[in-house]
């Protein structure tokens, strides 16, 4: 049952066009499992990439961070990842680099920074702005 | 085959009975077939149903009939529906009415000539006296067993108590009530 | 099998709609979402009569519009349940975007259309306009000529469209008021017979089931689509299997005999016509007098009018000299859908009959057998002479000069 | 563990195992996606979900991969209300029959649908559910216009909004109707429950549907839904606007319970000028010249007297 639905004939697909969130059956609820612990199916959507849709990209300042989950709250491609309370990074594949976070972010400065996507992250956070109005 | 041609206004019972007859005739081992003429029109206006029993399989789905017996529930009806439409030589009448049959076939031309086969009788004052209200079904099926002798009176009371099991005691004794009275009074 | 049982009697006197709403009620159906009309308006009152009086343990929601009757459907059969409804001619057309949708997503139900003519001029009696409108979607259709066909088609319906290898759903077709509010004999099956012939439901995909969740009704472009039209339409093709088991099955159960294709004295008949409806079993009369006669004619009629059961038909006029399709609806600008069926499915046999096309009995209008026999007699000048008589289509028993159309 | 999920604060909330999954193809910024972690986080329960045609959907479920975790079905652009309704009806029937265990907890039955979808083409069905009293929730995800099909005016798009079929022109200021009052008329239905939310709002939000869930039949939500494409503001901004919508009291917050007790949830500290709200998004940019300027002032006008009313019918409980 390895065979890739993008493999498949007319005849090898589930009828009706159903598609599956998960390969086989769970014997949990979802609302209790995190991602990391799910057996996604192919055919869930988790599995695609849309990375390539960015112009900037977030970069995360760690050190700034407070964990307000602002962030998390307003990301609308789950692609802010919280465990435990905390913030812990990006979900890269997912993330469209839409620049919510960057404009939700409360601390100052700023944790979380749109750069251009090329820019590598020890570069970005060399150029982390200073706090303003602290002069 | 045996056919039956209902005139009568919508409200006024005629595809229950000729669904009644049909249910009794059926228990009998007979086929039976009962339907109805519905326009969009509402209750009081004219309307037809039918009646077709045999002792085989009932293919035909026509509406056209050249009935057997033609039954008019309702006295206008006598006068303004074309009740000899389809008719055959030997075809039979039973027909509402407060007047008596003389009466009644003097002002129907259309009945002159074979008063042999037109028999009458007033299932409203019947109904109205017996169930209550102005139904003329029941005691029209009351008349035909007289006027056809398909069934002996108290057979088919009985069969009709199963038909009627539904409604209250008493409203089924009253409609026996009418049954007999419409079997003897029909002329 | 619904808690509360019905005794019936070995024969009921039923219409047509009485006949589709009991065996409604013996299949045990989970959810019946519906909208009233004429003249299939009554499967729905007696559907919510035997709920109000306990008989049955599914629910019965009553919405707002014929849509809305099929949309819930959809929803309720998606969630893992038995599922139908009922409707006629207006109510059908506002339903017939979300028939498409049911089956594109392979949710069996059981739709009975008590066929009637679409406005305008309105009219609330029985032709196959209706029927028609359905020739496409993807449902299986099946078509009955009196009550107890009804009565029978619906029960084989649910385990024909519920079977794994099938998963489609099922049309019942009766003629509206000729079938529909016409009592006649019927022999029915008790409640426990007719509810284990049915089967227990076995869902597939179901919504309610939490332990496999799925996606129903995606979005698919010129990437999948054409895939999954082209499985829906093998599963339909191949459907013909199961329908010959279930009626076989149910031929055992009951003694009534099923095929794809009916026929009446076809064995030996000279010329036919083919039909649909309560003209099937009318025109068997008509046949008898003609025999009389000493024309040998024969009638043919469509059970399952999809999957179209093509080689059958075209088996059962290799031997008759002339055709007579008869479409019971307006045919919109070209020759009837019956007519077009069967040219097809003749065009690629050995036998090439004369075919004509007649579009008769508009709105309810009266087919009589003194017509049927008219059309035979027609028929049998046009067999004898070796051609048509001026054209393949012609409208009979309608008011005023002649209306014929494709010279030939 | 089923129910709602404990919601102390934002913190707590950020545990949730999330059901909506990323790389949808809904436009960067896009404030539904918002909306539908919010509501999906907000309940521990298993959810039967619906969506009407439109940006949710066809971004959500293209074949052949899903987004959802839970279970899910589009049927057309009309009925994701009864769509729902007909999968409840079938939990009930399936529970009554006991081919579902009584000891199973009950699942939500979620409808989402555009304002499209719900204030035009699927105003019956959602009407008809509300007045069957199904036990469901219908989101309006309200963006103003039809956005999956490029820009359409809807019976939602408020006046001097310039949409492709009510476009500004140098004879026209765009749409000449405003909005209907969707709660209102859901509230008159009946509904146990019917609420005005906003993402921005995200605790006010989780509240109203927790009690929305809790309720027993019809819940409507209407959730104001900042359209980057179709508002024409940056997608970094999507919760900018939304702030500037409900401080402006553009979309008051508030919620009606049992048809008649209405409650205002938010009160901006500082009420911000419809104005600003305005000139926050391009589709109202022909407004900001002297020709249609005495529109922004009826519109202030406007959404003064509407918080007017509403403060009454607070007060007066009827």
């Amino acid at each position: 049952m390895s065979k890739s639905i993008h493999d498949m004939g007319w005849d090898e697909l589930v009828l009706g066009a159903a598609v599956h969130s998960f390969k086989e059956e769970i014997d949990y609820n979802p609302s209790q499992v995190l991602p990391e612990n799910r057996d996604y199916a192919e055919t869930n959507s988790k599995y695609k990439y849309v990375g390539d849709w960015r112009v900037f990209k977030p970069v995360w300042n760690t050190d700034l961070c407070i964990h307000c989950q602002f962030c998390w709250l307003y990301c609308p491609d789950t692609s802010i990842l919280s465990r435990e309370k905390k913030m812990i990074g990006f979900d890269y594949d997912h993330c469209k680099g839409c620049g919510i976070c960057q404009e939700v972010c409360p601390t100052n400065p700023k944790s979380i920074i749109m750069f251009t996507e090329q820019t590598e992250e020890e570069e970005a956070l060399n150029q982390w702005p200073e706090k303003k109005g602290s002069k | 085959m045996l056919e039956i041609r209902w005139h009568s206004r919508a409200g006024q019972g005629a595809v229950t009975g000729a669904k009644g007859l049909g249910s009794v005739v059926a228990e009998t081992g007979k086929e039976v077939q009962a339907f109805a003429f519905y326009g969009s029109a509402k209750r009081g206006a004219s309307m037809t149903a039918y009646n077709r029993i045999d002792d085989k399989k009932i293919l035909n789905h026509e509406k056209y009939m050249n009935p057997d017996y033609v039954f008019i529930l309702d006295p206008g009806l006598a006068y303004t529906d074309d009740i000899t439409a389809n008719a055959t030589d030997e075809t039979k009448y039973i027909i509402t009415s407060h007047l008596s049959k003389d009466e009644v076939i003097a002002k129907i031309p259309a009945l002159h000539g074979i008063e042999d086969r037109v028999f009458v009788l007033d299932c409203f004052t019947i109904a109205q006296e017996t169930i209550g209200r102005a139904i003329p079904n029941t005691p029209m099926l009351g008349a035909f067993m007289k006027v056809s002798g398909m069934f002996e009176l108290e057979y088919f009371q009985n069969a009709m108590k199963s038909v009627l099991s539904k409604l209250p005691q008493k409203i089924i004794d009253a409609n026996m009530v009418a049954i007999e009275r419409a079997y003897n009074e029909v002329h | 099998m619904n808690s509360k049982i019905m005794e019936l009697n070995k024969v009921e006197v039923w219409d047509g709609n009485m006949a589709a709403t009991q065996a409604m009620r013996q299949a045990d159906i989970d959810v019946v979402a519906a909208y009233p009309i004429t003249p299939s308006t009554p499967v729905v009152e007696n559907y919510a009569t035997f709920h109000a009086n306990g008989y049955i343990d599914g629910e019965f929601v009553m919405v707002e519009s014929e849509h809305a009757a099929m949309s819930g459907c959809v929803g309720a059969a998606a969630a893992g349940g038995r599922v139908a409804t009922a409707t006629s001619s207006q109510g059908l057309a506002l339903m017939v975007e979300v028939l498409y949708q049911a089956s594109g997503m392979r949710l069996p139900m059981v739709l009975n259309i008590v066929n009637r003519a679409l406005a305008s001029p309105l009219n609330v009696n029985g032709d196959h306009s209706d029927l028609y409108l359905t020739r496409d979607s993807g449902w299986i259709s099946l078509c009955t000529f009196s009550p107890q066909e009804v009565y029978d088609m619906n029960l084989c319906a649910f385990k024909i469209g519920e079977h794994m290898d099938v998963r489609l759903p099922v049309i019942v077709n009766q003629d509206g008021f000729l079938s529909s509010h016409t009592a006649q004999n019927i022999y029915p099956l008790q409640d426990k017979e007719a509810c284990d012939f049915v089967g227990e439901y076995k869902p597939l995909n179901a919504m309610l089931d939490f332990s496999r969740p799925v996606t129903h009704g995606v979005q698919t472009e010129e990437d999948w689509h054409f895939e999954h039209k082209a499985k829906q339409h093998d599963a339909l093709m191949n459907s013909t299997k199961v329908i010959a088991e279930v009626f076989a099955e149910f031929e055992k159960l009951s003694g009534r005999k099923y095929n794809f294709v009916e026929s009446y004295k076809m064995e030996d008949a000279e010329i036919a016509i083919v039909v649909l409806g309560t003209t099937y079993e009318s025109a068997q009369l008509a046949v008898d007098k003609m025999r009389e006669e000493g024309i040998k004619a024969g009638v043919v009629a469509i059970r399952v009018f999809r999957p179209f059961p093509l080689k059958e038909v075209s088996d059962m006029l290799q031997n008759v000299k002339a055709v007579a399709c008869m479409d019971r609806s307006a045919p919109g600008g070209s020759v009837g859908a019956l007519y077009n069926e069967i040219s097809g499915a003749l065009f690629n046999s050995p036998a090439r009959p004369l075919l004509s096309n007649i579009i008769y009995g508009l709105g309810g209008r009266d087919m009589t057998i003194g017509v049927l026999c008219d059309i035979y007699r027609d028929l049998d000048a046009e067999a004898k002479a070796g051609k048509l008589n001026g054209s393949i289509q012609r409208f009979v028993g309608v008011r005023g000069p002649e209306l014929k159309y494709y010279k030939v | 563990m089923s129910g709602n999920k404990e919601i102390k604060n934002l913190k707590a909330f950020s545990t949730a195992a999330e059901r909506f999954e990323g790389s949808h193809v809904l436009c960067p910024g896009c404030a539904h996606s918002i909306i539908v972690r919010e509501i999906l986080n907000a309940t521990n329960d298993n959810m039967v979900v619906s969506a009407s045609t439109g940006c949710l959907e066809v971004c959500t479920a293209i074949y052949p991969h899903t987004s959802w975790d839970t279970s899910w079905i589009h049927i057309g652009f009309e009925n994701s209300s009864t769509a729902i309704a007909g999968a409840e009806a079938m939990n009930k029937a399936l529970r009554n029959k006991g081919r579902i265990p009584a000891d199973e907890p009950e699942p939500k039955f979620v409808a989402f649908g555009g304002d499209g979808a719900t204030y035009d083409i699927g105003f019956q069905w959602i009407s008809g559910c509300f007045e069957r009293g199904h036990n469901m929730m219908y989101v309006c995800l309200d963006n103003e216009v039809y956005a999956n099909t490029g820009g359409q005016r809807s019976s939602s798009t408020p006046i001097g909004a310039s949409a492709t079929t009510s476009p500004a022109g140098s004879t026209s200021y765009g749409e000449k109707r405003n909005k209907k009052d969707m709660l209102q008329i859901m509230a008159a239905h009946g509904a146990p429950y019917v609420a005005q939310v906003a993402p921005n709002k995200w605790k006010d939000m989780a509240k109203k549907i927790q009690k929305g869930f809790d309720a027993e039949g019809p819940v409507y939500i209407n959730a104001m839904s900042a359209c980057t494409t179709e508002w024409k503001f940056d997608p970094a901004d999507t919760i900018t606007v939304s702030d500037l919508a409900t401080d402006s009291l553009v979309f008051p917050l508030y919620e009606i319970i049992d048809g008649t007790e209405l409650n205002i949830t938010y009160r901006p500290k500082n009420i911000v000028a419809v104005r600003d709200y305005l000139a926050a998004q391009p589709r109202f940019k022909h407004l900001f010249t002297p020709k249609y300027e005495y529109l922004i002032d009826e519109w202030q006008k406007r959404v003064d007297a509407q918080w007017e009313y509403l403060q009454r019918r607070e007060e007066a409980r009827v």
